[in-house]
């Protein structure tokens, strides 16, 4: 049996390896679109043939639910995640707290987001930002990028001299160091949650989003630096 | 036979003309500038005439009173145009049987060989045009129009790129399509010995207008009208074949008087045209001896007319026919020459180019 | 060689050549008629149609995508329609991703065909006429033939158009393994992976390899038929 | 009316046409230049280059936007030279986001001209050359004014494609309201909001409005200039 | 002068010549496809051909051997091409002036308004070449190659367009241009008459050879020769314009014998150049009156030959020069001509054209 995931792209290592295991030990195969989880939101809504939805954000999650589309009760947060600010290999630890200047810390230079009105990273980091009071005066220096993967690689390629990421993603990137971790309470929850779609009919799409809680997937996912959630 | 009548204004030049064409092989005869490709495009149907009617026999080609126009390819014209037009894409051989294909003839029309060979084009069948000189372009370009098997001929100077010899070699195929397959013909020309021999009718054309029209013995006998100015004008006589001789004579018999010309490839019976061009003639009040010329009709002067230059245009009533004379004003004087007089008109036979004759 | 680059990729490659060729060669007798539409004929509203062959270049890919999706997809107007009456399905198949690549790639393809037609000198083609070949004739043995430079340019241009698209077809058909992920579309997911850099380098290699073939067969093609044209 | 949109909105519009025009009007002699040589010259490496121009086509956005990067980026082989030698700087600024837009609408405008180039009948340019024009004069003189429509049409299929680009210009220079972020970044932005779509419809309508009246003028610029040639 | 020594090969056809002209016009005569245009280009510049020298007047414009090769635009060359190639997008105007703006001569030549009036194009002045008719179009490419202020000018058929009026027209410039401005000439002709006229070298050819090569009496009285039949030959005989006549006639002096031809635009004293067609001419044994014609010229038989068909060519060696006079086999015996007898050849003023003299 197959089973048609739509996950949102930053979860590919850990899915990927999950999936892996799932089809090994099974038997059934797992086909998994990774895309913007506003694009898989749309594509789902429009009719597309995914048994499973993993958002990387509440809000899509809601829009497909809205929708009716999840199956009831189904619905579940996954996982969640941390926010860093990132800096090149000779950055000093930043301390995060009100008052903060950044500003004055990227001196002529950016500071990397992911597009902060929609992405859900930058999203995140801007109402972290707004938090510590920093918004205001950085907000001219942010370069957004499209998603959280580019806005790693301008710091990573020195472009920028720091940058609002996912912990997930500062983990594997070695160009860049975590320079220092906005308190979770500065910003909304940063949350994945996972449901079943309507059209999913089989045992194997419920068999697979169970594992995906199960521990040797939770393993998986914490060594990519997300955060299982309870 | 041919009707046209066509109104049409392009710029500052304004075509007004109306003439219907015998069958046969029509001319029109103007200068550079005259009008003369705009009325052929408009027969062809590549030109959108303001107001006109145009027939071919019983069909009615355009009739703008009535709304009515018969697309291009409808029309079943071989037109051959002035600038070639070859497709570059093609081989010479699929060149010329391009029109012949859709004519229903095939991929091997029955008269390609015979086109081949008159038009020297055997060699260059395999070859695409843009290896080919300017000459044997055109050669090509009416080896197409031949072949589509049209049922009007229009022809758009299209020997003026070929060597006097070849023009020898094509004239009497057009002759031939004229006179056998009964095509109508309607042709562009510069060259009054072409005319002569190959019109019809002639139409004289002036900036756009019709100026003379007639066989080619009135227009080209009219000094009057000769639109290409006065070495275009002579007279054209109609003669019967009557024998060959072994000295590589043809003799003719014009009404009743021999002229002897360079021998011409017809049989013995058959009439012919010659056309005398009015600067060829000797006149002599008494009948000349001991001269190389072969060829003296006695006339009688029927008028005489000075013109602006040192010519004078002489009118000769012969058993022949009318046979134009352009001399100098100091010998018509000096032979006393006036309308009334008896005089003869002395002929080379070599200077009846092979042209002239047909 | 093959474990150069693992199988989904090998397969993400094989679906962007096939889309790319289907998305090309069904889209090109409409090409050539839109071309020809805008090179010769004058009509009303032919601005109109003009604009909207080139809107997919305007248009940023994604937008266009979200268009198709909406009109195309299962719930769209004409997705439903194609479903009922004829059982086609292109929503979230490889089909789709070729109706996206095709209409991506239109403006290209239409544009160098409709400069190739405008370049034939329309005396020639009366000339065809007057040989008694109709309208419908005249295009087959002598426009097409001496367009057909421009239209095997119009091709490959489409082509490496196509095998790039990336936003109108994750947009339209998302990224499915095996059915909608294309090369792109593959390249952008190993792109998301801290440290795929390296994968995604191998595949932006294959990617231009396939596009240079394609580019070097067109031209060699293109020269032989100019070459029949111009020469002895 | 000017309420209708947000005034970052009319920035980022104001932005695209601004980079726009400098991307098509910079990279418009360069274009000129390259399509002759594919055109009409014989060199080594002639197919490398042909295949370069066309590689922004081939590759997926960001691909092409991550090259800039890592080339004319601050700290980029090319971006650092510019920088010490020049002090010009192109990372996230406008510029930035004018050459990538010249990058990827390159192969069009190239394509477009070449096709024109080698339309002109040879011809004609030598009759040109034996009245004493040296192969400069040649091409000022009679080769460019006979290609000016097809100059006109790569011109707006460039700057179409340059109003349109998004993927590597996000990448390359990303979106900084005011000074990088284009139309279609804004676009996207927009879609990417829960409910955006109504805002980016009408940002779609500016979009398409700018670049049909680009097109009208093209036409119309290029039918003047074919009258004058064709006509009386 | 131009000298060119030529060898070249294009498909299956081979080029191989070598000929020097004196200065004035060098015409190159000879049949579709015998390599005229070939040669043209390679002086041009605009073909390369596999070896060769082309020099003019102290310039090398090719020496394959030494590899220099001149390009085309600093070969300052007048070139009229056999297909007109104006420029679509300009006036025609600005086609005129084109070379003499690269020439330095500025955007309004001095020689502009006359090169206007002689081609009768100053009304297109403002029109493209789309809107012309053949003749016209031709017209204006001429003019733009005689206003660039050439040292060598290349014409290839440029007339083959024109109607007889205008061909009379032009051809006094050309001749001008060869005479006063020393301009050398490279021509390519079909027609005997545009040959005598111009040609101060002819070079007959075939096949790609050189079969004859000499002045325009050499080639065209070589009966042998005659690239294009036997209607090209004739004489050409220098004369000196004694005086005009009132009645529009002028009279020239060639070796001391009067001849009288229609009036001439020169100054008496100009030296002159007569073609006399040897189909024009017209023997007689003893010297005949009362004809109409006023030239007669004395002479002795110097040749007859026979040819295959009813002709015989005869060489009568006069004051005036040599005449060739081809008359019927027929005649010849009937006048019982032979080398060493005297006879009179017989012209007529006006069989003599405008184009024959100059
Ligand atoms: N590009 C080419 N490739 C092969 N053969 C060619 C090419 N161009 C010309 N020829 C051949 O070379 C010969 C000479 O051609 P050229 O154009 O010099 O003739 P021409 O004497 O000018 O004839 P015309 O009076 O018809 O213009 C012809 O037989 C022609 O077929
Ligand atoms: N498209 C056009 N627009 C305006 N005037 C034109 C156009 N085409 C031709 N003419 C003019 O119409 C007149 C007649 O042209 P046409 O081509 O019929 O002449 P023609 O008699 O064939 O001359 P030729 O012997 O030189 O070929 C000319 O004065 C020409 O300048
Ligand atoms: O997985 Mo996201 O939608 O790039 O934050
Ligand atoms: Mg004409
Ligand atoms: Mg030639």
């Amino acid at each position: 049996e197959e089973v048609v995931v739509f996950a949102a792209a930053s979860l590919k290592t850990a899915l990927d390896a999950v999936a892996a295991e799932f089809e090994a030990t099974t038997g059934h195969t797992v086909t998994v679109s990774y895309a913007g989880s506003n694009q898989l939101a749309m594509q789902i809504i429009a009719g597309a043939p995914a048994d499973i939805f993993l958002s990387a954000a509440v809000n899509w999650m809601d829009e497909v639910e809205g929708a009716g589309l999840t199956a009831p009760g189904t619905r579940a947060d996954l996982f969640g995640n941390t926010l860093v600010l990132v800096g090149g290999p000779d950055a000093g630890p930043v301390d995060l707290v009100p008052g903060v200047d950044l500003a004055g810390l990227l001196g002529d230079g950016k500071l990397a987001m992911a597009l902060v009105d929609s992405v859900p990273a930058g999203q995140y980091g801007k109402a972290a930002l707004d938090t510590l009071g920093a918004w205001e005066a950085v907000a001219p220096e942010v370069a957004q990028a499209d998603n959280v993967r580019a806005a790693l690689a301008f710091v990573a390629l020195g472009e920028a001299p720091y940058g609002i990421v996912y912990g997930s993603d500062a983990v594997a990137e070695p160009g860049v160091q975590v320079v220092g971790t906005f308190p979770a309470d500065n910003h909304p929850p940063i949350v994945y949650p996972g449901a079943l779609l309507t059209g999913a009919a089989d045992a194997a799409d419920s068999a697979f989003l169970a594992a995906l809680t199960e521990n040797a997937a939770d393993a998986v996912f914490a060594a990519q630096g997300f955060v299982v959630l309870p | 036979m041919l009707r046209v009548a066509l109104t049409h204004r392009q710029g500052d030049f304004e075509l007004d003309v109306s003439f219907d064409a015998a069958p046969g092989v029509t001319v029109l005869f103007g200068r550079s500038g005259s009008g003369k490709t705009t009325i052929v495009n408009a027969v062809a149907g590549l030109l959108r005439p303001d107001r006109g009617r145009i027939t071919v026999g019983d069909t009615v080609l355009l009739d703008t009173d009535r709304g009515l126009r018969v697309p291009p390819h409808r029309r079943r014209l071989g037109y051959i145009f002035q600038d070639g037009r070859l497709f570059a894409h093609l081989t010479v051989r699929q060149n010329l049987i391009y029109g012949a294909w859709f004519a229903g003839l095939g991929r091997s029309p029955r008269a390609l060989p015979h086109v081949l060979e008159m038009l020297g084009i055997g060699p260059l069948l395999a070859r695409r045009p843009a290896g080919l000189s300017g000459g044997e372009r055109q050669r090509v370009a009416i080896g197409r129009a031949l072949l589509a098997q049209p049922r009007l001929i229009l022809a758009d100077e299209p020997l003026s790129a070929l060597d006097d010899a070849r023009k020898a070699e094509v004239l009497p195929y057009l002759e031939r399509l004229r006179d056998e397959v009964q095509v109508p013909i309607l042709y562009v020309s510069h060259a009054p010995a072409e005319v002569a021999r190959i019109a019809t009718t002639v139409v004289a054309l002036e900036g756009g207008r019709v100026t003379g029209i007639g066989t080619a013995a009135q227009v080209l006998g009219d000094p009057d009208v000769a639109p290409l100015g006065i070495r275009s004008a002579g007279a054209v006589i109609a003669a019967t074949l009557r024998r060959h001789h072994a000295d590589g004579l043809s003799e003719l018999d014009a009404g009743g008087i021999a002229l002897f010309v360079p021998r011409i490839a017809m049989a013995p019976g058959t009439s012919v045209r010659l056309r005398i061009a009015a600067h060829d003639v000797i006149l002599a009040r008494d009948r000349p001896t001991g001269l190389s010329a072969l060829n003296i009709l006695p006339g009688t002067i029927t008028a005489i007319r000075q013109g602006q230059g040192p010519g004078a245009m002489v009118r000769l009533s012969t058993p022949a026919g009318v046979v134009l004379a352009r001399i100098t004003a100091r010998s018509a004087q000096a032979l006393d020459l006036a309308p009334g007089t008896t005089a003869h008109a002395i002929i080379k036979s070599v200077a009846i180019a092979p042209d002239d004759v047909g | 060689m093959i474990d150069w680059l693992p199988p989904d990729a090998w397969q993400a490659v094989a679906l962007s050549v096939q889309v790319s060729v289907w998305a090309v060669l069904c889209s090109l007798p409409l090409g050539i008629l839109v071309a020809y539409a805008l090179a010769r004929w004058e009509f009303p509203g032919k601005q109109v149609l003009n604009g909207l062959v080139l809107l997919p270049l305007i248009l940023p890919p994604v937008v266009t995508g979200y268009l198709l999706l909406t009109t195309f997809g299962r719930q769209g107007a004409v997705g439903r329609m194609l479903e009922e009456w004829f059982g086609i399905v292109v929503a979230f198949r490889w089909t789709g991703a070729a109706l996206a690549a095709a209409v991506m790639a239109f403006p290209l393809m239409v544009r160098a065909i409709r400069l190739a037609i405008e370049a034939v000198d329309p005396r020639i083609e009366q000339a065809a006429a007057t040989l008694g070949a109709s309208p419908a004739w005249v295009f087959a043995t002598v426009t097409l033939p001496l367009i057909l430079p421009g239209v095997i340019a119009g091709l490959i241009l489409a082509f490496a158009k196509a095998m790039g698209e990336f936003g109108a077809t994750i947009t339209f058909v998302s990224n499915i393994p095996g059915q909608t992920q294309t090369l792109p579309s593959a390249i952008y997911s190993v792109l998301q992976v801290p440290g795929g850099d390296a994968q995604a380098a191998r595949l932006v290699v294959v990617a231009i390899v396939i596009a240079m073939a394609a580019l070097l067969l067109s031209e060699w093609v293109s020269r032989a038929v100019a070459r029949r044209i111009a020469g002895a």
